[in-house]
């Protein structure tokens, strides 16, 4: 009981077991849930088309589990899909406090797993380990590209306010240090209560600053995000000069605001479906699995999954570090990650990323048609150097 | 008028009414005498419906209603004035009187009542429980006199009221008797007892030990308070 | 003989109804004090005043040396005034045992020993057994509370009382609802632990009262109408026609 | 400064619904309803619902979702919430809270966690000049018709019959029954109308405030605090502390806003402290 | 029958022992560990809410307090994990004394939403202190260091840990059966007559809390421990429901009904989230109100009715108001 499942042949159990940890009742249910899971199944048809009979894994399996954005939940599923269900690596793991939980069991277990659903920088500094990745997005790659460009731009002077909580704050830090980075000034940063469904105290300060803000940007998520902007209309801040920049925000979310609430909204975006041909030909055929449009998360769960076979094939085996070691370093590019790097020294991938604006519903032509990619923040430049703390 | 059979009660496993009967005519006054907790409080309970655990028959001109809800029995002419007098604080004096809906063929009109109790009419918007202890003893009785009920069943109207005011009372329900209307009243005060009332059954000890009448309750009056404790 | 008890000027108010109004009260030492008066005169409201359930609107209450007014009903039953409720009042899930025993212990600071086993109370058992043998309920040592009849239940409350071994013992109606045997042996039992404490207690069982009490305090609507002996006070006029009934004058 | 505190009348109108509906059913019914949140929650699932399925405008949805709701309330009281009316309030607290779990988990099964999208209505959608500032109409009328609501309450309950009823029956609901008026009749209607209460919340909420399944279940929390400072089983204090609560956390908000969210806990411990019973309620009898 | 009751006591105590001992073996280690854990804070709510008359709706404040500081402790000073544990158990007393001695003032339901909004406040304090408690991402990698001896495996964990476990399930079971818990039960069924006895109500009120609170903190600790990390759902509402449930679901005042609650919600909760059905709200929810409205007793509580003495009254207290004495909002 208990013990390492491994020993016998070059792929244990004679299968590979795929597992996807994510939340499929809560928050992120919509952005990622159960159609992560087709992704998967996605990228292991892909890779089954690909080597044929070629493949080390003969039989590649999926399983799934909901951990209810619950961070004991996740650590004991995390640990159930190890032991008892053979996985050789989990995938997904929305929520920071799921993903570092997760993180420390991979560790002791000594199995693979890939964040792709949160957003926190600890992963790869202070909590990374030999046998976690991060995959997909952080918190510096969404606050970088937005408070960078969005000053370069011209609105100088920012008005931020975050919610009272760990993200919150990493999300201010990050976008401070590219705004200041990038010639511009913050006029005021104000914590806000979470969750909160009233943002007017701050809506109806921000014109009385002094100087006055030219952008207002929100580091809230979710609900509080949903319940920021539509108050932000509410009191026409967008008249009265001030735009709006966003630190997280989603494909889902912009589908329930709608999109005319938030027109013109600039953000950070790890991926876009309709961004280019090559995109747009998997958004095919994944509406057509799941009857839904990928959003970014989709996507790198596809990408994580294929690039873990890949990996296991190059190493002949589904041993943990002898795939750790593929990944490590490996430079490539697939469908979502563009120009990409696994950065040996702490497990992140860097890729491109882009700043995106919100289309006002006149130009939106097709269901979930929301987005407009205004730039390409190349790879080199999206994400954070590698942090110090971070000891393999 | 009213006639109850081998009514019994209980609180938890303590029972406070054993098999009691009993019968008021119309237009009498009857009395319920009997020392503390002998369970005449009970009694009237029980006949109100607000007891649970009782069995027995009660029956209430000709009907049984042993099995009615509280409000269906006071819709059928029986009128409560309980021991505490049942005063609302959140109500006003006036409120206090039309809150009861009407529920016999000749009930008082605001204006009767009034007449009758002039201290109401000063009082009548200052919330119930400021009266006194007698005037909410008065407005407690104007309150069921008004709803027109034909059987009143009073709780120790005259507790704790200056002699006065037991008079006054004490002409109140012989008027009311007047009217046509039936009282089943409790009472400690024997002798006050036996100004008012026809008849009078003596509860001890959940049981009705004796039924007499005022002849006989003044000639007895002696042994009668001895058996009472009092 | 000197005032184990003293109200000053005593008064409780009800949301503008005075319940207990400016009421003097000597209780002398070692004896037996009644207190009567009509339904609502007060006396319980009085009861509940001088035993800290009630904080007084004005006015003073010493026992010996100290103040009670103002102090909690735990401390003035741990300076030896305790009392008995009028309407039963009683721990449903607790043996008539369990009771005798949890006022014994009430005295000894047991009760805060979460950290030793119920067993530690069996050295209460034989003084429970015998207070419960002076109220007639040995044979029920081992019932529930709650399964108890009334009358016993009343029993109970006095030994519940006489456990905590008090200078002054408040008794609410300590008869009501007993048969007339029981109130004799009541009356007799009072009667015996009346030795070395002062009784206070109030009755409308007259004849309780003719037996026992050495004085008697009538109260009226709040008020203190009448003092003195019992043969006293059951020709006072003015208590005959509040309380006793014109009936009794003619005695 | 008079804006900030403006606006923390509007938020604050949303406590005193909220409580108000509380404070109703407490009244009457001596059950603190836990699922009160979760109707809230539903009255805007409603007017979303009615939008986007059918297309019926916010004018409808308001006077239709309450008393929609109003109707569940008085389903969920005749079949569930009566059974336990004879035992302890704590009985109903919990089965109250199962049905809030229940609720809320159903809607998220229906329509998962995300925030559903509702307009403001076009014609409240600009600002109207208060004289000293301009304010997002909207917000407005948002505390317009909190106002009204609580002002029919109060006549509601003052000045009709229905009302009397309901306040003698509050307090000795035994007496009530014995004089003629049959108490439970009364009961289900209350408990409907303190759901509709919650239920207009949630619509009114649903054009300015995120629409998911749990915008509910926090705000509750709060409104008990709300209700605990008022002085449960008041509910005039009920209507107050919620406005004041409201602009109290505005002010906080603009000065110190880390402390806004603990705010109303501290009031609540600052109030337990000085009178246990809340502002407004009724000293707990002794012994 | 004198006899049959006499035996029965060590046989089922030693049953009890057997399963808990056997436990990782007929389900998966971690969630065992679970098991344990909450069993411990139920029978610590139940301390409250059957043997004093108070239901705690914030009881997550002490369970969350205590899993932070078994955290810090474990995380910052290397010291074995027993002595982590002790040490939350101990905060969560201290910080139980203040919110006790505010909640103790009011009972009833006026306690229940007083203790859930204190319990709320502590959340956000949890929530914005994050030098302390790491914020939302938590406290991560508490180890599980016993003088040397590594206990990553859940498996082995499951050993170390039930010894504290099974304490405080004997704690509790002494409390009760106390003096002071002779006092306690006084206290529920008729607090003014305990107070005419010469009892300090409120303070045994209080005193009972901070226990309560006490082993409420020791389960939250072996709860942290357990998984490695502390999260803010420790502190969040949920969770001060979630344990309620439990306790009624077993049977208010019945002590061991908690155990029986726990077991079942835990497990329910993890087959849910394997069945597929992620709305678990929906099932608990449905099961708790079932409970509440026609199975009043609770599990063990009806167990116990069923095959004891039917005479003797209930063990639940409110049941007890059904016919008879007002109910005192
Ligand atoms: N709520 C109760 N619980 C238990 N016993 C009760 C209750 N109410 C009354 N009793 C008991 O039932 C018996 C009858 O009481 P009841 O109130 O009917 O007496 P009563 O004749 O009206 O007395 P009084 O003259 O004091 O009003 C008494 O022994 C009383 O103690
Ligand atoms: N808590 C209270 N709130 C309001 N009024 C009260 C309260 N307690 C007692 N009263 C009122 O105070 C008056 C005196 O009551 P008390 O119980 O002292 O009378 P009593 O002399 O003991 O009568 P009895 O012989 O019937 O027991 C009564 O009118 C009663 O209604
Ligand atoms: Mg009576
Ligand atoms: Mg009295």
């Amino acid at each position: 009981n208990g013990g390492p499942g491994g020993g016998g042949g070059k792929i244990s159990d004679g299968k590979i077991e795929i597992a996807v940890l994510n939340d499929q009742s809560g928050v992120y249910a919509d952005l990622s849930g159960k159609a992560s899971v087709e992704a998967v199944k996605m990228a292991i048809a892909d890779f089954k088309a690909k080597y044929g009979d070629k493949a080390v894994a003969k039989k590649i399996e999926v399983t799934t589990a909901d951990h209810q954005n619950k961070p004991e939940v996740a650590s004991s599923k995390a640990q159930e899909l190890y032991d008892r269900q053979h996985a050789d690596i989990i995938l997904d793991v929305p929520t920071s406090s799921a993903a570092l939980a997760v993180a420390n069991i991979a560790k002791s277990k000594k199995k693979i797993f890939m964040d792709i659903g949160a957003g926190t920088t600890a992963l790869e500094g202070a909590q990374c380990n030999r046998y976690t990745f991060h995959y997909g997005y952080n918190t510096y790659m969404l606050a970088h590209g937005t408070g960078e460009t969005v000053t370069r731009d011209g609105a100088k002077n920012w008005y931020i306010i975050y919610p009272d909580y760990a993200f919150g704050q990493d999300m201010t830090k990050s976008f401070s240090a590219a705004i200041k980075g990038a010639g511009g000034t913050i006029v005021k940063n104000d914590p806000t209560p979470f969750p909160s469904d009233n943002f007017s105290t701050f809506l109806l300060k921000a014109p009385g600053l002094n100087p006055r803000p030219q952008v207002l940007g929100a580091m809230q998520a979710g609900g509080d995000l949903v319940n920021l902007v539509k108050q932000y209309n509410e009191y026409g801040l967008r008249k009265k000069g001030i735009g709006l920049a966003i630190g997280l925000m989603f494909l889902t979310d912009i589908h329930s605001v709608g999109p005319d609430a938030l027109a013109g909204t600039k953000f950070s975006d790890a991926w876009y479906w309709n961004a280019s041909p090559d995109n747009r030909a998997w958004a095919d055929r994944f509406l057509a699995r799941t009857g839904k449009r990928p959003t970014f998360a989709h996507a790198a769960n596809y990408s994580a999954a294929l690039q873990y076979l890949e990996a296991v094939q190059r190493a002949g085996t589904d041993k943990s570090d002898a795939v750790v070691k593929q990944l490590e370093g490996y430079k490539f590019g697939d469908v979502f990650a563009k120009n990409a790097q696994i950065r040996a020294q702490d497990h992140l991938l860097l890729h491109d990323a882009y700043l995106a604006q919100v289309k006002p519903s006149a130009e939106v032509k097709e269901p979930w048609d929301y987005e407009k990619i205004l730039k390409t923040v190349p790879a080199a430049q999206a994400f954070q150097p590698a942090d110090p703390a971070c000891r393999l | 008028m009213l006639r109850i059979d081998r009514l019994s009660a209980w609180y938890g496993e303590a029972r406070a009414l054993r098999e009691v009967s009993l019968e008021v005519g119309e237009g009498e006054i009857v009395t319920l005498v009997g020392r503390n907790g002998a369970g005449k409080t009970t009694l009237l309970r029980c006949v109100m419906g607000l007891h649970a655990q009782a069995e027995g028959t009660v029956e209430f001109l000709g009907a049984d209603v042993s099995r009615l809800a509280p409000h269906r029995r006071a819709r059928r002419g029986l009128g409560y004035v309980p021991d505490d007098r049942g005063i609302y604080a959140n109500l006003s004096v006036e409120e206090n009187l039309l809150l009861p809906p009407v529920a016999g063929p000749k009930p008082w009109s605001l204006d009767q009542v009034y007449e009758t109790f002039p201290r109401l009419r000063e009082r009548r918007r200052s919330p119930g429980t400021r009266l006194s202890g007698g005037e909410q003893q008065m407005l407690s009785l104007a309150r069921v006199l008004r709803t027109g009920a034909r059987l009143l069943l009073c709780d120790e109207p005259t507790e704790g009221l200056s002699p006065l005011i037991v008079q006054q009372i004490g002409g109140i329900l012989r008027d009311v008797k007047d009217q046509g209307v039936t009282v089943l009243l409790i009472e400690q005060n024997v002798h006050f007892a036996a100004t008012v009332a026809d008849r009078h059954y003596l509860l001890a000890e959940g049981r009705i030990a004796e039924s007499m009448d005022n002849a006989e309750v003044r000639a007895r009056e002696h042994e009668l308070l001895g058996y009472l404790g009092i | 003989m000197a005032a184990v008890l003293c109200a000053r000027g005593l008064s409780k108010e009800f949301r503008g109804f005075r319940a207990v109004d400016d009421v003097d009260l000597d209780v002398p030492e070692g004896g037996v004090h009644a207190l009567v008066g009509p339904n609502g005169a007060g006396k319980t409201t009085l009861f509940n005043l001088l035993t800290g359930f009630l904080r007084p609107t004005a006015g003073r209450v010493t026992f010996g040396e100290h103040e009670l007014a103002g102090r909690s009903p735990e401390r003035i039953a741990r300076l030896g005034v305790a009392r008995s409720f009028q309407i039963t009042s009683l721990f449903a899930q607790l043996t008539a045992r369990e009771h005798v025993e949890l006022a014994l212990q009430g005295g000894t600071g047991l009760g805060w020993r979460f950290w030793r086993s119920d067993k530690l109370l069996r050295r209460f058992g034989d003084t429970a057994r015998d207070l419960l043998a002076q109220v007639r309920l040995a044979d029920l040592a081992e019932t529930h509370a709650g399964a108890l009849s009334y009358g016993h239940k009343r029993a109970l409350e006095l030994a519940l009382a006489l456990a905590l071994d008090p200078k002054v013992l408040l008794l609410d109606e300590p008869t009501a609802g007993m048969g007339a045997e029981d109130v004799d042996a009541t009356v007799e039992l009072i009667g015996r632990v009346r030795d070395g404490r002062t009784v206070v207690l109030v009755e409308h069982n007259m004849n309780v009262v003719a037996s026992l009490a050495d004085k008697v305090t009538v109260l009226q609507s709040g008020r203190v109408l009448a003092e003195g002996p019992y043969a006293e006070i059951r020709r006072d006029p003015r208590v005959v026609a509040a309380y006793l009934g014109d009936a009794d004058a003619s005695d | 400064m008079l804006q900030q505190a403006f606006d923390g009348l509007v938020s604050g109108a949303f406590y005193a619904l909220l409580a108000l509906g509380l404070a109703v059913i407490f009244g009457m019914l001596g059950v603190v309803n836990f699922a009160h949140g979760a109707f809230y929650m539903l009255g805007a699932f409603g007017a979303y619902v009615l939008l986007d399925h059918w297309g019926v405008s916010f004018w409808i949805a308001l006077p239709v979702v309450p008393v929609a709701l109003g109707l569940v309330g008085v389903v969920v009281e005749r079949l569930l919430v009566r059974r336990l009316a004879a035992l302890d309030p704590l009985y109903n607290f919990l089965l109250t809270f199962g049905i809030a779990l229940v609720l809320q988990d159903l809607v998220k099964r229906e329509y998962g966690v995300q925030s559903q999208p509702y307009p403001r209505p076009s014609a409240l959608s600009g600002s109207v000049n208060l004289g000293l500032f301009s304010y997002p109409s909207y917000r407005v009328f948002v505390l317009g018709v909190a106002v009204v609501a609580c002002l029919v309450v109060w006549y509601v309950l003052s000045r009709t019959r229905a009302g009397m009823i309901v306040r003698a029956a509050t307090e000795r609901p035994e007496l009530t029954r014995a004089l003629g008026i049959d108490v439970g009749r009364w009961v289900t209607p209350v408990f409907g109308a303190g759901v509709a209460l919650a239920g207009l919340a949630g619509v009114l909420a649903a054009p300015m405030r995120a629409v998911n399944p749990l915008m509910g279940s926090d705000l509750i929390i709060a409104v008990f605090a709300v209700v605990v400072i008022g002085g449960l089983g008041s509910i005039f204090g009920s209507v107050v502390s919620g406005f004041a609560v409201g602009v109290l956390t505005a002010v906080t908000n603009f000065y110190v806003p880390s402390l806004s969210q603990t705010l109303v806990f501290i009031l609540m411990v600052v109030v337990l402290l000085w009178r246990p019973a809340g502002l407004f309620g009724r000293e707990e009898g002794v012994a | 029958m004198i006899l049959q009751r006499l035996a029965a006591r060590p046989v089922l105590l030693a049953a009890g022992l057997l399963v808990a001992l056997a436990l990782p073996w007929m389900i998966y280690p971690p969630v065992a560990m679970d098991m344990v854990c909450w069993a411990l804070f139920a029978v610590a709510v139940d301390i409250l809410l059957g043997f004093t008359g108070l239901l705690s709706f914030g009881h997550a404040a002490f369970w969350g307090a205590s899993a932070y500081l078994t955290g810090l402790i474990a995380l910052h000073s290397g010291l074995p994990f027993p002595v982590a544990i002790l040490g939350g158990a101990l905060a969560a007393a201290v910080l139980a004394v203040p919110i006790g001695w505010l909640s103790v003032r009011r009972t009833g339901i006026y306690f229940a939403m007083v203790t859930l909004a204190f319990a709320q406040m502590v959340y956000f304090v949890a929530n914005q202190w994050r030098g302390l408690t790491g914020g939302e991402n938590g406290l991560q990698g508490i180890p599980r260091d016993f003088f040397g001896v590594d206990l990553s495996d859940p498996f082995f964990f499951y050993y170390a840990g039930l010894p504290i476990a099974v304490l405080g399930l004997w704690f509790a079971w002494r409390v009760v059966r106390s003096p002071f818990g002779r006092v306690l039960v006084a206290v529920r069924d008729n607090p003014a007559r305990a107070r005419a006895l010469g009892y300090p109500v409120d303070r045994y009120k209080l005193l009972a809390f901070v226990l309560s609170a006490a082993l409420s903190g020791l389960a939250g600790g072996l709860f942290t421990v357990g998984h490695g990390f502390v999260s803010l759902e420790e502190v969040y509402w949920t969770t001060s429901g979630q344990v309620v449930m439990m306790v009624v679901l077993g049977g208010i005042g019945t002590l061991w009904g908690g155990v029986i609650g726990a077991g079942l919600i835990v497990e329910l909760g993890d087959y849910l989230s394997t069945a597929g059905f992620e709305e678990t709200g929906i099932v608990t929810g449905t099961v708790f109100a079932v409970t509440v409205l026609v199975f009043r007793r609770g599990i063990w509580g009806t167990v116990a009715w069923l095959t004891a003495d039917r005479r003797a009254p209930a063990a639940v207290p409110v049941d007890e108001r059904e016919n008879g004495e007002p109910v005192r909002a």
